[in-house]
């Protein structure tokens, strides 16, 4: 008898473990919905297509920064002929607030960044130290 | 039985040993990652002396590394049999020496986590790179020479051709380890102390000092022990073999001193005379060095007279201070009087704190561990043969 | 909406497949690079090199505005303890900088007047000799000493082989310790080391270095010593300099009149 | 059957062709993923609740505990305490050992001829690439939880960060993805290249195996290339638990491929060899303690046995024994 109640326990504890998202999502009420992001100055384009910015920023970023720091290369040729600065600070910040776009779908997707911030500046959360 | 599960098996006292070398080896891995999280900076070393206590042990054990030669070069390549029964206890020694050298590299990194960039970004003109692909090269070579060795005798069969090709590799590949570890150094222009070609010559004789002192303790410990006798003969030529050695090491430093003191120029002198006088300002390893000279010409007084190196009393002391004295000048002296005067001129001194101490003592007892449980194995199976 | 071919090409996962050969190829041709950079045959297009004149900056003793501008500019942290330093340009004593220049019987050492010191962007820099990742190299087409941080394992074996202390190890958190970030320069992460690296953030945009801008006394000139109309090379031409250490053969860019 | 591992394969890369076919109607794409997934949900819940259950009600009538060692038995002789375990903790002990340790595999030994004799030595092969492949898994599990909750447990960063110590800027690269398809690697290729191995493998060992491959295959392939759109994912995922299920635009049909080939193994799991998961709790050979000589177990439907023991039978014939002068038994009393 004693060995039926651990059986069954031990099912019914699995059974809790597997559903734990399930039982998650119906206690806290869990949005689906990624987050709504938007941009701090609307109107300008972006440096690549949305749907390739989605998918691939982190390359190009990463490509970006091999041009930058081992060739001195800091001309982007965008898709449509403009020309921007390969800079995340000032390019893809220009735009895009880190706080509201960067970090909310990152936390949302799990996605732990590389450390780009652990350098990297993001002049809207450091003003009361950013230089004038 | 398994060789493995062997050690798995043992006496209270094994386990409360290794139960002590786990503790301190637990305090390090704590240490070590609060010195990731806050910085080098609660370690002693700073902008003018950025290596210390941990390169220095690199260096020593790299040279404890090297020193298997002493036993196997003779047991393989002039057929010394009184080292049978030792020559794999040099050889785990050697090995785990040279995996404890890797590790104080991997705790003095400001980014331990990116050092897989010298292997994806190779630079074939700094030695780091040449020192990474050595010795974890000879670890591992002498890993496999180790484990084949080990199953041979457990089966007692003769192990395979390849085993003894590997042996005779590993031979001038521990010569290599601690050249290439000399020249990690020698070519700075920036550090005349070590800019000298005999450091190369002079590592590997104050390693296969302290490596054959280190081993002799040893097998004096195991005798004292019960554990295993490695016989009179093997401790005897082993005496020998550190003799010769110690000495080579003591006139090694007195050449480079007196080309140094004689030629006098002041950038190569200042150096040695912050080591040995403070640079007329005192400096906190001054004592060390001279305690460090007055060990070594102690040791060579006993090792050198055959009437006293076969006293085992005199004998215990006499490695144990030909081991901390060569210690105490690869560990601390090499690299301190390297980097003082910086080249500016600036004395910064430079004293390890408790963080670093607690880092070293955790190397020192993973060192310890892994050769406890690998003369373990190796003993069990020895003694299994027998019966 | 379409991306250019190339950025296609580069941007895109083509490199799949690849990717391992890839890897090696980059790996053999990085190596191969580095190596031929680090040799003195090597002629590069430019080499730039800073003259620094002495004289001007004795006439404001005290005076470290350059070193100021620059560690703004730069995000160098301030760190109090002599020991953890971070500094790409700063002042050091005249016996210190050249102990050769000394004879015993100077009356006038100048020490205690301003001597800027930093990297000397090598025509053979032993950092880059011994950096075992390229973490550190010298740029081909001007001759700057670089440093990428992305890359940098903190083995801090460039902080030994550099003759010149130019070299600084982040010992703690560099952001704990900056009043003010430029938010144009990044700062750096714990464990890395940093120094000078001749602005080349400036240099791309066509400006001058800070300290050079900085100087009230236009004591610093910058330029292209290869190139014989350049301000430096003028400079050069019209007064002795001396350069620290030569001796050493390492080639430094940096001159100093005195 | 000759051609095993092509059944296998045709069988396992069904789903995947499958994936990506629907990734070209992208109307039937939500409808048809949620179905699938609730589906394989459910056959993976139920079957492993009933398969579980069928083995909780078939009876052990004997303590039948493997013992690899000294039985506990007088005091001075030493008992080996795990391989004969006398107790329940002991037994637990050795469940323990071979639930998260695989002692079993790791003691396996590979015969060897040399010139006069055999030889046994260890052969840790398949326990080295048993017990990465595993641990692997589940830390792989257990990382995917990022996209089903909301927001995320930090435990899940907790072992994102244990598993990327080796920094080689981004993405982080997992070690758990290279021990993963390491081990299922040489899982593979010992049912190649042993031939012992071989011969008695059959579709549904190479089943699982293709099924495992592809799983981490792609989804290496969309972590480390494929750079797919990962809130995308999450969103749906996410719609999963919630029963809710959404599906956004530009989801790479590498990632129906990968949904599928595990809806296929949530499928396959119940009915096949991955059931040891479970088994390996209720193996009446490990789990109990061999207690038989210290404690008297009784079958409780057995039968009655009758009885007739020398007491009774000397309490029956109790005077023609006394009179022809046998000496009776005395109790001890």
């Amino acid at each position: 008898m004693r060995e039926r109640l651990i059986i069954v326990g031990g099912l019914a504890l699995f059974l809790l473990l597997f559903a734990y998202p399930v039982l998650r999502a119906a206690v806290y009420h869990t949005q689906t919905s990624a987050p709504q992001l938007r941009l701090t100055s609307q109107g300008s384009t972006c440096v690549a297509p949305t749907d390739y910015m989605r998918t691939s920023h982190m390359r190009l970023l990463s490509q970006w920064r091999t041009d930058v720091v081992r060739h001195g290369d800091r001309r982007f040729v965008a898709f449509n002929g403009k020309v921007y600065d390969k800079s995340l600070t000032r390019t893809c910040l220009g735009c895009h607030n880190k706080q509201q776009f960067c970090d909310r779908c990152h936390a949302y997707s799990g996605v732990s960044g590389p450390h780009c911030w652990s350098c990297h500046n993001d002049p809207q959360a450091a003003t009361a130290k950013v230089m004038p | 039985m398994f060789l493995i599960e062997k050690a798995f098996v043992g006496s209270r006292r094994y386990w409360a040993w290794l139960g002590v070398l786990a503790l301190f080896m637990f305090a390090a891995l704590l240490d070590w990652i609060h010195e990731q999280q806050v910085g080098l900076a609660i370690t002693g070393l700073s902008r003018d002396l950025p290596w210390g206590l941990y390169i220095g042990q690199f260096v020593f054990f790299v040279g404890v590394g090297a020193s298997a030669l002493v036993v196997v070069l003779p047991y393989y390549l002039h057929d010394w049999k009184a080292y049978a029964k030792i020559t794999m206890l040099g050889e785990i020694l050697g090995m785990v020496g040279v995996f404890m050298a890797m590790l104080f590299i991997f705790v003095s990194m400001g980014q331990p986590m990116r050092l897989i960039n010298v292997l994806r970004y190779p630079h074939p003109n700094s030695l780091i790179f040449w020192d990474l692909l050595t010795l974890s090269g000879y670890v591992t070579l002498n890993a496999v020479i180790i484990a084949r060795l080990l199953i041979a005798e457990r089966e007692q069969s003769a192990p395979p051709r390849w085993t003894k090709l590997l042996i005779l590799l590993s031979l001038p590949w521990a010569v290599g380890i601690h050249t290439v570890t000399a020249f990690l150094l020698c070519g700075l222009v920036a550090r005349p102390y070590w800019m000298t070609a005999l450091l190369a010559p002079r590592f590997l004789a104050s390693a296969f000092t302290a490596g054959s002192a280190l081993l002799v303790l040893i097998l004096l410990l195991l005798k004292r022990l019960k554990l295993f006798d490695a016989g009179g003969e093997a401790i005897r030529k082993l005496t020998v073999t550190a003799t010769y050695c110690l000495v080579v090491h003591i006139f090694f430093s007195l050449v480079e001193m007196f080309s140094t003191f004689y030629g006098g120029i002041p950038r190569e002198v200042e150096h040695i005379d912050y080591l040995y006088g403070g640079l007329s300002g005192g400096s906190p390893i001054t004592p060390w060095m001279w305690l460090s000279g007055a060990l070594a010409l102690a040791a060579l007084l006993v090792l050198i007279v055959p009437a006293l190196r076969v006293r085992p009393q005199l004998l215990l002391v006499a490695c144990a201070s030909a081991f901390i004295s060569v210690w105490i000048d690869k560990g601390f002296g090499l690299v301190i009087g390297g980097y003082e005067p910086s080249p500016l001129g600036a004395v910064t001194s430079y004293v390890p704190t408790l963080p670093e101490w607690t880092v070293v003592a955790g190397i020192w007892a993973l060192g310890a561990f892994l050769i406890t449980v690998l003369y373990k194995i190796v003993l069990s199976v020895r003694q299994e043969a027998e019966s | 909406m379409k991306i250019t071919r190339k950025e296609f090409l580069e941007l895109s996962g083509l490199s799949i497949l690849g990717a391992g050969a890839l890897r090696a190829v980059h790996a053999v041709k990085a190596a191969e690079s580095a190596h031929a950079n680090s040799l003195p045959s090597d002629s590069p297009k430019k080499q730039m090199a800073l003259a620094i004149d002495l004289r001007k900056c004795r006439r404001r003793p005290g005076c470290n505005l350059c070193s100021q501008a620059c560690h703004a500019t730069h995000n160098v942290p301030h760190i109090a303890d002599p020991r953890h330093e971070v500094k790409w340009i700063w002042n050091e004593g005249f016996a210190s900088v050249f102990p050769l220049e000394q004879n015993g019987y100077t009356r006038r050492n100048y020490n205690g007047s301003p001597l800027p010191v930093l990297c000397n962007h090598c025509e053979k820099p032993p950092c880059v000799e011994v950096c075992p990742t390229g973490a550190t190299w010298k740029r081909s087409e001007d001759g700057v000493v670089m440093m990428d941080w992305h890359r940098c394992i903190g083995c801090k074996y460039c902080i030994t082989a550099c003759p010149y202390g130019a070299r600084s190890f982040n010992f703690s958190e560099p952001r704990e310790a900056l009043q003010q970030v430029n938010p144009d320069f990044p700062t750096r992460s714990l464990g890395v080391v940093e120094k000078c690296n001749f602005c080349a953030e400036r240099l791309a945009k066509g400006e001058a270095p800070a300290c050079v801008e900085a100087c009230p006394e236009k004591a610093i000139v910058f330029g292209d010593v290869l190139d014989a109309s350049s301000d430096v090379s003028k400079a050069l031409d019209a007064s002795y300099s001396i350069r620290r250490k030569p001796e050493l053969g390492t080639g430094p860019n940096v001159f100093y009149f005195l | 059957m000759k051609n095993k591992p092509a059944i296998a394969f045709l069988i396992a890369a069904t789903p995947a062709c499958a994936g990506f076919t629907l990734a070209l109607f992208p109307q039937a794409r939500l409808p048809i993923a949620a179905a699938v997934a609730y589906a394989a949900c459910c056959f993976f819940i139920v079957g492993i609740q009933s398969r579980v259950l069928r083995w909780a009600n078939t009876p052990v009538p004997f303590r039948i505990p493997t013992t690899a060692g000294q039985q506990k038995s007088l005091a001075w002789i030493r008992p080996a305490k795990l391989d004969n375990p006398a107790t329940g903790i002991a037994a637990t002990g050795r469940m323990a050992l071979e639930i998260l340790c695989f002692r079993s595999l790791f003691r396996n030994t590979g015969a060897r001829i040399t010139k006069d004799r055999m030889i046994f030595r260890e052969s840790l092969g398949l326990w080295l690439a048993a017990i990465l492949f595993h641990w692997s898994f589940l830390l792989i599990f257990l990382r995917h939880l990022r996209f089903f909750v909301e927001p995320i447990p930090a435990f899940v960063f907790w072992l994102e960060k244990l598993d990327s110590p080796i920094d080689v800027g981004f993405p982080h690269l997992f070690v758990s993805d290279i021990t993963f398809l390491a081990g299922v690697g040489y899982l593979c290729w010992r049912r190649f290249a042993d031939p012992a191995v071989r011969y008695i493998s059959l579709v549904s060992d190479y089943l699982a195996l293709w099924l495992l491959l592809g799983i981490g295959a792609t989804g290496v392939y969309m972590r480390y290339w494929g750079h797919v759109n990962v809130a995308g994912i999450k969103q749906f995922a996410l719609g999963l638990a919630t029963f809710s299920p959404t599906l956004p635009q530009g989801i790479s049909p590498v990632f129906f491929a990968h949904l599928f080939l595990v809806c296929v193994l949530a499928v396959y799991i119940p009915s096949g060899k991955i059931m040891h998961g479970a088994g390996v709790w209720l193996s009446p050979t490990r789990n109990l303690a061999n207690n038989n000589r210290a404690v008297r177990h009784v079958n409780p439907w057995n039968a009655p046995v009758k009885t007739h023991t020398y007491a009774e039978w000397q309490e029956e014939n109790k005077d023609k024994l006394k009179s022809a002068g046998i000496p009776l038994e005395e109790d001890d009393v």
